[in-house]
């Protein structure tokens, strides 16, 4: 599966895939907490993860992060196993980790700087990167100073503003409303349509992975492993709105929902 | 020309109060030393200060010298500061009152009252514990001693932590004036006896070194201590005033009375190789330094090359 | 009830939601410095009292005395001598301490492993007994400034060094994690988590620590000196002179609390996010999403 | 890349869901007490190394000679004897000491306004050097027992003090408030929530203070005593003998360690909840929700 | 509005109401977070509260749970105005309170201990919350060792577990998978009609609204103010998963979906 030669290949034909769990399995003391999971996510695809809660969704990116490491099996990342941490990813945690010494440009800015993006761009880039959340005028608050939404609309922008490959995201809408979760999700279609960048999302909306996924993962309970895997073959570009009045929509909603229920 | 000189000494007590009337009353200038004089922790500090050699001479007890010697150290005697004992046993006042021998009782009756009291000294090894600590042995009398900064003892004579206390002026004036003791034997008065009175409370000292390199210097201080003599026989109110620049918180009956109990006693200069060996002689019975009895006591002299 | 007593009525919240504290209708601060004042005014007074009423004079001194000692000190000229001796001495020691525990503490407390080996060295430095050393500080260091430096800083080194050690190890290691997924360097994680992070406890060490750089320079004085707060002090003790030590230690506590606050307006500024009033108002009110 | 350089590449991890570790396959432990055994040989090959290489004996002993020093203070049969003057004295004032620190520590922590109140005077007394204040001390509790055990308790009292009230005024209030809410009374929220919060932080400061309990005992013992460790460590300095000075100090420094050793075993039974390995395995997978 | 007598009215017939926000607004320095908002929440209510994020809704169950003043109105408890904390309510905050050096069943113990219940009753009491938040064999665990899912229903176990009459829910389920989201859903509905307790409940989820709801009120932009506010009248007892396919179902999440959306 490897590509022939050691170097990054450019040709789109020949590309190997961005992620890829082989056996992989995580255990903590005697608890098996997620795997044997096998799974591959080919580049630039939009896979989404659902399964019950304390399956091993959260556990599955750690893995790809590099902030775990497998007990047994092993994380390919772009060809190369995942051995320390992995900073290629793009990872939007469940846990906010917002410092709560900068104000919210500041984190924002956080990852410009670790990167030695030029100046210039810091201050736009962060600018733009916030105005995409809605947290226009925010931008001298302090963490504590915000409410729960806002909170994780600071770390999505955290993330989103130094654009990575490949995006890890969990349940990173949970305590976003309806309105603005719907915003996000037409925002986050277009980056992906934008940047061809891989997408890796955790969620227990199952309309929203309707929505955004090529392919969803159901994964059964503890622990979780591969139960279920669901291409969703729905027209791209798609409008967030629009495509729940697609005649196959509920009919996905519906195969997942039972796969879930079945756990 | 004038040479600068650290000098330090090991307390504030008029043990050391020759050294402050030679640096007041200008005979060190005169000269040509400028000193600049330093005040240490205790004798024993100023010995170690000048070991280290961050002060060309130091002021302390002979007894320091021999144990600097006994570890390998090369210091030599100048000169001496203070005659004989600069401390004096002070009781509190009850124990005082209660005591069936008169004040002016001979010394060694009054010795043999103290059987069985807590005395308070500066420490086992002190100049002050020794030779009470011997007069007592050669009486078989029991004295508790017990060892404590000399700046706590009139607070614990008060309490009456301790029936008595050892010390040197001014803590038995303090132990005295504040706690309504009573001194009750002299030793700065000279009243023990021959046999266990040190040589010397303070002597002037410098690294072998320091004096083999700078023998001019040597000459110089062994000069001003020869005109302290002088000047404490020729002019009793020079040295009066010296000395209410040096300790300028005491008053004029209190500058007095130091100066007749402490004068004569700044004015012996001369140290002989006769009292090295007598001091050699109390640490070697006492046993209390090891390696002393390997000490040349010649080399402890400073000779005129 | 009526509104006007439940207005006097509503406390300052802290909740689940505090941080900042909302705005409220009225407010009731009772002056904290004047509160401060009264205490130290009445601790002065029980003093007085207790010496003229006793006769502790000899023993405890009294709060006129030490003034009378304390105009005394200045008229001769020496105040201002001693104070630059002493506070040159404590300075140059704190900083070289505090800088020294600080750098050492963190990475000690940061490089786990380092930190592990060398824990048990550190302790026994730091179980010694400073003052037992005075006399080998003197045969190390001699009688001069660099004694009393060198005091100073060891002292402080120690008080400053234990507590940055022990924050540091409380940094939170899944913060780090993340802001290296973030892309941060090593160094970067320091620099931007870790130090501010541990500021809290290295500030902790230094206000720890600060006083003990004048009693280091004070020990340093009483071993040997001719001149300082420390050798007044003793100079006093010698001729129980009880108001001159009274007077010594009384500057030695102005200097320390002058230190002292002077640290906390530090503390402020670093901990400002703490606190901070930032004003969201306006600006932010007109971008509702 | 073959499965097997990549497990004994793969690190432990740390990570966003760290806490517990995940088990690994395998594991290379490198025992920690042998390389600080190893730290600590090597120290004192050094020591007597360059003691010997530039006769530097006088000045800083070696470690054969203060072994030599030991053997003759045990034979002598003052050693038990001292040991035990100094460790009661230091024990008893570190239980008065450090249980005044942390309880009063806590309390003005607590009690915001007072400690705001009070905080300056403390930070007066902190200021002051205890040593200075001998004299009282003598007065207040004279020469015997006492005297070392208020001295050490008054130094340790400081430090934990110190440590308890800053880690006390961080406890989270919102956490508070949510107890509160949950239906704690106020010496409830104490007990169960913000004694254990800052249980950390009063560890630190009898961490701290421990060894000073013995650095106070014995300054006690250097101004008025006839027997233990500091005792012996005056009467040799007043014989130049650096030796019978080290075998003093590290007397100590043994005993400080050992203290520190039971402290560390009651900290990790303290704070069990940060490292626990608890079982959720079997029990855990049968009852999949 | 007040009962004629300062005590406790026994009749239901007189009952006054649970919570009464006269006019309250509250603010953050010269920046006005919510209101003035004027509401009653009847007793017995299940009151559930929309509103884009921000908008000050976990500030409206604050000023209940007297966690915060209002800088103008009052916000009346039980007849009388809320001064200071109100151990009243049950509060299943946002953030999460769990202490980390409790285990799961220690968290979940914790008020049981606080209130004085019998000793003999607090291990079955937490015993069976856990198991209603399907927790059952997580009991010796610590905080740390959860999924972010699994945090939040110890967060639940911990408000149920001492049957408070009032709940204050603030997104109490934004992290639970679609399935146990419906058998929490039915547990509350449960819960409700068993004990008459009133609920004041915040989300995100329409659908979870109209399911729970008596009454939803809708909150405007920041500062949230109360734009509307809609009775649900569905049948009661409802069951969760049937209750969907109700042909008001649907217009009433439509309502809702254009009352949000023309913020
Ligand atoms: N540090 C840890 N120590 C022990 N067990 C852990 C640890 N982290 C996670 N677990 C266990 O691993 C399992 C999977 O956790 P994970 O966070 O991956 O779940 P999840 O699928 O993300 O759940 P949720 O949807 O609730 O976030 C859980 O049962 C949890 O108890
Ligand atoms: N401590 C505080 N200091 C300053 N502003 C605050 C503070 N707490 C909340 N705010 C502001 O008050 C407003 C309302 O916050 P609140 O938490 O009530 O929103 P919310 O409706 O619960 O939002 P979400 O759905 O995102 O949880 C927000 O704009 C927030 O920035
Ligand atoms: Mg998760
Ligand atoms: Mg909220």
């Amino acid at each position: 599966m490897h590509a022939p030669t050691g170097s990054v290949d450019a040709g789109a034909g020949l590309r190997r895939p961005a992620i890829d769990f082989r056996d992989a399995s995580v255990r903590f003391g005697d608890f098996t907490a997620m795997g044997p999971v096998n799974l591959t996510v080919e580049r630039g695809e939009f896979l989404v993860i659902v399964g019950p809660s304390g399956c091993g969704k959260s556990t599955l990116l750690n893995l790809v992060a590099g902030t775990l490491q497998p007990f047994t099996g092993e994380t390919i990342f772009n060809g190369a196993p995942v051995e320390g941490l992995n900073p290629a990813v793009g990872y939007i945690t469940q846990k906010n980790y917002c410092l709560p010494w900068l104000t919210v440009e500041g984190n924002v800015r956080l990852p410009l700087e670790f990167r030695r993006f030029p100046k210039a761009q810091v201050a736009s880039l962060a600018a733009s990167a916030l105005e995409r959340v809605g947290l226009r005028g925010f931008e001298k608050a302090y963490p504590r100073q915000l409410s729960g939404g806002m909170l994780q609309r600071v770390m999505i922008a955290r993330t989103l503003v130094y654009e990575p490959d490949i995006y890890l995201m969990d349940e990173p809408f949970g305590s976003l409303d309806a309105l603005l979760r719907t915003k996000m999700h037409d925002e986050i279609l277009h980056l992906w349509k934008d940047t061809d960048a891989t997408f890796v999302f955790v969620t227990h909306d199952l309309a929203e992975a309707v929505t955004l996924a090529d392919r969803v993962v159901v994964m059964s309970g503890r622990p979780g492993q591969v139960k279920l895997t669901l291409d969703i073959d729905l027209p791209r570009p798609r409008d967030v709105v629009d495509i729940q009045s697609n005649p196959r929509f509920g009919g996905y909603i519906k195969t997942l929902w039972e796969a879930l229920d079945l756990n | 020309e004038t040479v600068p000189l650290k000098v330090v000494i090991g307390s504030n007590s008029f043990a050391y109060g020759g050294m402050r009337v030679a640096e007041h009353a200008g005979i060190l200038e005169k000269n040509g030393i400028k000193a600049e004089i330093v005040v240490a922790e205790s004798g024993n500090a100023a010995t170690t200060a000048l070991i280290s050699g961050s002060a060309e001479v130091a002021a302390s007890g002979p007894e320091q010298v021999i144990a600097a010697a006994a570890r390998g150290q090369k210091i030599v005697i100048l000169g001496n500061l203070y005659r004989g004992l600069s401390g004096s046993l002070v009781l509190s006042e009850p124990i005082a009152k209660k005591m069936t021998v008169k004040r002016d009782a001979p010394v060694v009756e009054r010795l043999r009252a103290l059987d069985g009291l807590t005395i308070a000294t500066p420490s086992a090894t002190s100049a002050y514990t020794v030779p009470l600590k011997t007069f007592a042995e050669m009486n078989d009398v029991k004295i508790n001693f017990t060892y404590m900064a000399q700046s706590a003892m009139p607070a614990a004579l008060k309490t009456g932590a301790i029936n008595g206390m050892m010390a040197g002026s001014p803590y038995t004036d303090a132990g005295v004036l504040a706690s309504g003791g009573t001194l009750w034997i002299d030793g700065t008065g000279g009243e023990l006896p021959e046999e266990v009175e040190p040589t010397s409370s303070t002597v002037l000292q410098t690294t072998e070194e320091f004096a083999k390199t700078n023998p001019d210097v040597v000459k110089r201080l062994i000069k001003s201590l020869e005109d302290l003599k002088e000047m404490i026989a020729q002019d009793p109110d020079g040295v009066k005033a010296a000395m209410s620049k040096a300790y300028p918180k005491l008053d004029k009956s209190t500058i007095d009375s130091v100066f007749e109990r402490n004068s004569a006693n700044w004015a012996q200069p001369e140290y002989t190789m006769a009292q090295i060996q007598k001091e050699l002689g109390f640490v070697k019975t006492q046993g209390r330094i090891q390696g002393a009895d390997k000490i040349v006591p010649e080399s402890l002299l400073y000779s005129n090359p | 009830m009526s509104m006007n007593t439940a207005a006097v009525n509503s406390r300052k919240a802290t909740g689940a939601h505090e941080g900042r504290a909302p705005t409220q209708r009225k407010s009731w601060a009772v002056p904290l410095g004047l509160q401060q004042l009264l205490v130290f005014v009445s601790l002065l007074a029980t003093w007085q009292i207790t010496s003229l009423y006793f006769s502790l004079d000899f023993w405890i001194s009294s709060p006129v005395a030490v003034y009378q000692e304390f105009i005394r000190w200045y008229a001769s000229g020496t105040l201002l001598n001693d104070l630059r001796m002493t506070l040159t001495a404590a300075g140059s020691g704190f900083v070289i301490g505090s800088i020294g525990g600080a750098i050492i503490g963190f990475l000690l407390g940061w490089i786990r492993k380092l930190g592990d080996l060398l824990e048990p060295l550190i302790l026994s430095l730091y179980s010694l007994p400073k003052v037992a050393l005075a006399p080998l500080f003197v045969l190390w260091f001699g009688i001069g400034i660099t004694n009393k430096i060198m005091f100073a800083a060891i002292i402080v080194f120690f008080m400053v060094f234990f507590t940055t050690f022990q924050g540091t190890r409380q940094v939170d290691r899944d913060m780090i994690t993340n802001a290296r997924l973030l892309g941060a360097s090593k160094f970067q994680t320091w620099t931007r988590i870790a130090i501010p992070y541990s500021s809290i406890w290295v500030i902790t060490g230094l206000r720890i620590g600060l006083p003990y750089a004048l009693i280091g320079a004070i020990v340093g004085e009483f071993v040997a000196a001719n001149a300082g707060v420390g050798y007044r002090i003793k100079e006093a003790t010698s001729y129980f002179n009880t108001s001159g030590v009274f007077a010594g230690l009384i500057m030695l506590m102005l200097i320390s609390f002058t230190l002292l606050g002077i640290l906390k307006l530090i503390e402020k500024r670093v901990l400002y996010w703490q606190t901070a009033e930032v004003a969201l108002g306006e600006d932010a009110s007109k971008h509702i999403p």
